[in-house]
């Protein structure tokens, strides 16, 4: 699988080594490189916490991102405050760089809301959980910025198995055909639940992008610079008006696909360790800790902070209390409408009728 | 008042919304230059250029999808469907995006796409250019669906529908695309809302005995049948709105019958009718002096045009359940 | 006999129609080596080979359009939609090419396709996870809908949804799929039409007050309701076939009771309650003593799992409904 | 338009001049040749008379093929009888070449049929009008044909405007993803309705295939040896175990995109006029006249044959009447339906009233 890998874009190598790279190439602060590590210690530790949570019933379900922490920061971390994501049910590194509460993140996990936060806020939609629905409306939004003269990017976030969706390819066809400014993020993690990437395509994901008509670029997605620096140029590109990007960010999906799902029934145990040496927060420390960007105290500090708001979401994750039953009938539509008083009254009337019994 | 047809009515309706709101566009298969295939957009792409008149790929969920994503930049697109049998390939994103969006977001953000379909048998057109699956639309929480029976109607809610901020399937009744009808223009000049409520019926013929309750192409045929039937008096409701249903206008002429017919094109097991005779029934359970009954067409795919004459409800038909419903 | 819960009958049913015609096909996502989300294909896999139990691509469209050429080609695909929310991608396939190739051939071609869609709410899951399709199907002609309530139903039923020659979509209620029951397996061994007809419904419980007609998830909460009705006596009758309604004998359950309640998770409005309501407000329409009532899903976007008890028919509301239908 | 054709694979130029290319290549016998001939006169004779019959009434409408001669009767005159078309509306040079009998193929434009003759008699497909979506009927025919174990192939047709759909690209997904025996033969005619190709894609259409792991080729659609050339390499591809190819057939729709069209509302006269050049039939018949193949007599005889066959379908046609009322009700379900039943009855009795009315 590593051979597979030839040709992607690379910037830092398992075992922390800065490479070049004929094309792409990225120059950070040290408080920029600290920040991209301390952004994917966070957001690991949110998802451990989460899936921790799931387990303790406090969760419906949990979908863990671990392993994508470098593919899904970098490229967030690239973003200018004024691109707008548009991002999956497994995009907890986006969401986090977006600015998006942790505890929102859980908003839908919990039960408690179909969405958790307001997109025009955080320039960032919701976890979309209809395989390639969200990578149209990237689309569209991009289509709307070009109407609008301005400089925006949409970023659309989508998985090795969404490339087999009619609607992620009817996306391509019109980002092409309408030169958006678009960039298609595809995390190949390697697998679609229990299918592997094989199963959608014999060959390399980011090729697809050239028979629509632009250009696709594979990336090393647990290298948080090759990542960053391959989603910058995209984001540019788009920017500048020349239209949009297919990146694959070829990384793993470390843990299950959902704490629902049971991996050991459908791959080997010797692949998850192989991957376990790319892990994509190591190779980062270990190259802040070369270069003296970092060391040990930073570390420490940041994990220190991850406990802090592990504990934070573990106290305030019961406190987020479920919306009233009537709340459902509120915003299914923007303007008034009388089969929703209708039914909100009945179903007043009737929990009311309980009431009058208990008292 | 100008004379037009649907077509030209809706055109001028279009024309009228895009004038007022710089966010409205227009987005369909051949909707630019050959101004749709049935020339609804006629003109407009010249008039207003091609960012706000745009000719889309061929494909029906890249068009609806990336309306989501356009509402959700603050456009307001209005989406040509070519024909009612291709707005299937678009049906994920209408009912599980544009419809729920809004309910998603706890409101944060709105989907004011209007999504134009006509509809409906009787032109002798060829399989999929004849269907009528409102159902489906009405069934579906979140959406709204108009259908307008004349011009003047066509005039005034392609409007509304476009200045609401709920998504709004807007069903073209096309066999009565080239029906001629008087057009007041000037009445939207200010305020939307102050005109006719698009959410309501509208009583079309007064009559005493009978309710008919139709929409969209059967008005026509029910205000015929109507005109026609001399030993009943017949009610004509024109629904105008499919979801929601004013059953208040309905039930008050219900109320003075006693006798309600629904008629539409689309087969009748869970069809518009199904709802409309399961409320009634509930609601005026005493006051029917006969079963609601059901005009439509039958439980089959439509069926080849040499024979769709017999599968739509017709005048006769019309005449004949009113008749049986008297004598019930 | 043995006691199997839902799952697993369905699954030594898949079993059995595979082991009767090598051209029955499993076709879906994650059903071969992980068995389905829900397990229901566990083991199929290996003991039929990768051309018997196919992993498909992630796409629904594809999975209806290519089951269509199998069903050409003579294979009978049984496909499985991973949940409720995800059928509508394939939607355009189902409505306008499965429904509907067999009238279009004027009768050279069969489409002896099963569509098997984990459906309904009530298990604490994530948007589009909880929904109640069915109605769009039974709206559609050319389809039959089936869903089990218990396994034994649902070990006789699969079969015989893979052996009919029409296109059947078969709804599992995925709540009930951990129920356990007893199942005859010995039952089938010859001929699947010999026992129990699938498309007629079945009285699980005989009362004399109320017939509450329920299908799928809701015949378990029906149950429990007429167990715990003491004042009212209901007749609960497992629908069971959904499209065609089996009218006579629920027809015969409304004769003697006078009373009918419909129960479903779906939302009311166009649901299949309505088109109940609606023939048997019309054919008993002197028999009935109260209105039908339906007691259902509320017109809104199936709500956020931790409200969706509120959203759910549950015991209470079906003892309130024929209580009241009772006093009216 | 003409340099966007370079690549193309060709055969025989516009003039009539049979050219060699390095990988294609095609030996006909004579009588094969005058075959291909004849096939492409009669077929644009019953074209053009179910044109005329439309305009007559006698037919709600009819989508001519007129000007795609060429790549239908070519590709189509390259399958093996076992073989299995999946055409569109347009390709009744295709149902020609699959013996369905003109008449049959005027039955859904005259509203007696929505099909028109038996699939497996001529093991060829309805006229399908949905855009897309036969191209999924075809590839999971021929995965049912992998799953035989058989070498039959199923070739299906679409047109540029459909390279747009999410179907057609799922069953590229598909076809690739079980190396099914399918060959897609994409006629880009230049227009999907008033849309020019670029709409719908800025690349040419056979390098989309590429980038979903398998070959595409361009080919002069206005070319029968070449189509055919094509189209037999593309079959013998798939019929021993190698997969999908996407052929790209460059060709022109002369006529309207149907007959309620008015194609002078998009596009320019002179294009119609560079392509009238190319006319599929006229170069076939300049080569033919060369080589000493066929003679003004044989041209004579075919053009009298297709006087007589017009001659028959215009006879024929009215005889062509419409389905009873309660047929409609027929085959609705393969299995009894009481509800058929039911509404049956309820048709004929309804009907009955009348008579005993009249009676
Ligand atoms: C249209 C649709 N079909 C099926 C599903 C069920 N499902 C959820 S995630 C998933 C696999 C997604 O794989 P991929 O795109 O690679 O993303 P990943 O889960 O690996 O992040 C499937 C099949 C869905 N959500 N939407
Ligand atoms: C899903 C769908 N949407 C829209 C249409 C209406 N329509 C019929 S033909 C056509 C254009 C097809 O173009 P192309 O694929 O290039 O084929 P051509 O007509 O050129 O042969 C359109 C939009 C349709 N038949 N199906
Ligand atoms: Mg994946
Ligand atoms: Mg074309």
């Amino acid at each position: 699988m590593v051979d597979e890998r030839v040709g992607a874009v690379q910037l830092l190598t398992p075992e922390g080594q800065r490479v070049s790279h004929p094309e792409y190439d990225i120059n950070l602060s040290d408080a920029e490189f600290r920040g991209l590590y301390r952004d994917m210690v966070l957001v690991r530790r949110i998802d451990t916490e989460a899936t921790a949570l799931q387990r303790q019933g406090e969760l419906g379900l949990w979908a863990p991102c671990l392993g994508q922490e470098a593919a899904q920061v970098g490229s967030a971390r690239a973003m200018a405050p004024n691109d707008f994501a548009f991002p999956t049910f497994r995009e907890h590194g986006v969401t986090w760089c977006r600015g998006v509460a942790p505890l929102d993140m859980l908003a839908m996990l919990r039960g408690v809301s179909n969405g958790g936060w307001d997109p025009n806020v955080h320039r960032c939609g919701p976890y979309s959980i209809v395989i390639g629905a969200q990578v149209l409306h990237g689309v569209g939004y991009a289509m709307g910025v070009q109407f609008d003269g301005a400089e925006d990017v949409a970023v659309t976030y989508f998985g090795d198995g969404a490339m087999a969706q009619g609607d992620v390819n009817e996306a391509f066809v019109f980002a092409a055909s309408f030169s958006a400014p678009v960039v298609f993020f595809c995390q190949n993690n390697q697998w679609a639940i229990s299918q592997p990437r094989d199963r959608q395509s014999n060959i390399q994901i980011y090729e697809r992008a050239a028979g629509f008509g632009f250009p696709g670029v594979q990336v090393d997605g647990n290298d948080v610079l090759a990542v960053m620096a391959v989603t910058r140029v995209a984001l540019d590109r788009a920017r500048t008006g020349n239209g949009p990007t297919l990146i694959e960010a070829f990384t793993y999906r470390m843990g299950a696909h959902t704490t629902s799902d049971d991996p050991t029934r459908y791959r080997l145990a010797g692949e998850l360790e192989t991957w376990r040496l790319r892990d994509p927060i190591q190779r980062l420390q270990v190259y802040l800790s070369r270069q003296g960007i970092a060391d040990r105290s930073y570390f420490d500090q940041i994990e220190q902070e991850g406990d802090e708001l592990a504990e934070r979401i573990r106290d305030d994750v019961r406190a987020m209390v479920p919306p009233t039953p009537e709340s459902m009938f509120e915003h299914v539509y923007a303007e008034p409408h009388a089969r929703m008083d209708e039914q909100r009254s009945e179903m007043l009337e009737y929990l009311s009728s309980f009431e009058d019994a208990a008292g | 008042m100008t004379t037009l047809n649907m077509v030209k009515a809706i055109n001028a309706g279009l024309r009228k919304a895009m004038e007022r709101d710089p966010k409205v566009i227009l987005f369909g298969e051949d909707i630019g230059r050959l101004g749709g295939v049935f020339r609804v957009t006629d003109g407009l792409q010249k008039d207003f250029g091609e960012h706000r008149v745009l000719d889309a790929p061929l494909a029906e969920s890249g068009i609806v999808g990336t309306a989501v994503g356009l509402a959700m930049r603050g456009y307001r697109p209005v989406l040509e469907i070519q024909f009612d049998g291709f707005v299937y390939p678009g049906f994920d994103q209408i009912v599980s995006q544009v419809a729920k969006f809004h309910r998603r977001m706890d409101g944060a953000l709105a989907m004011p796409i209007t999504i134009r379909i006509p509809y409906g048998g009787g032109i002798g057109a060829v399989e999929h250019h004849s269907e009528s699956p409102e159902a489906y639309f009405a069934h579906t929480a979140g959406l709204r669906v108009l259908t307008p029976a004349d011009p003047q109607a066509a005039y005034l809610t392609i409007q509304q529908a476009i200045a609401c901020n709920d998504p709004v399937i807007y069903f073209e009744p096309k066999r009565r695309y080239w029906d001629k009808g008087e057009v007041d223009e000037s009445q939207l000049a200010l305020d939307l809302k102050a005109v006719a409520d698009p959410w309501r019926a509208r009583i079309v013929r007064s009559g005493t005995d009978v309710t008919v309750a139709c929409y969209g192409p059967m008005v026509r045929t029910c205000l015929e049948a109507a005109q026609a039937s001399t030993d009943v008096s017949l009610e004509v409701v024109d629904l105008q709105s499919l979801s929601p249903i004013d059953y208040e206008t309905l039930g008050s002429s219900v109320e003075r019958t006693s006798r309600l017919v629904v008629v539409h094109e689309a087969p009748m097991s869970g069809g518009i009718g199904a709802e409309i005779a399961a409320r009634i029934g509930e609601k005026y359970f005493y006051a029917l002096e006969a079963p609601v009954t059901r005009i439509t067409g039958f439980d089959v795919p439509y069926p080849a045009s040499r024979i769709e004459e017999y599968f739509l409800p017709d005048l006769d038909r019309v005449i004949d359940a009113a008749e049986r419903v008297m004598r019930f």
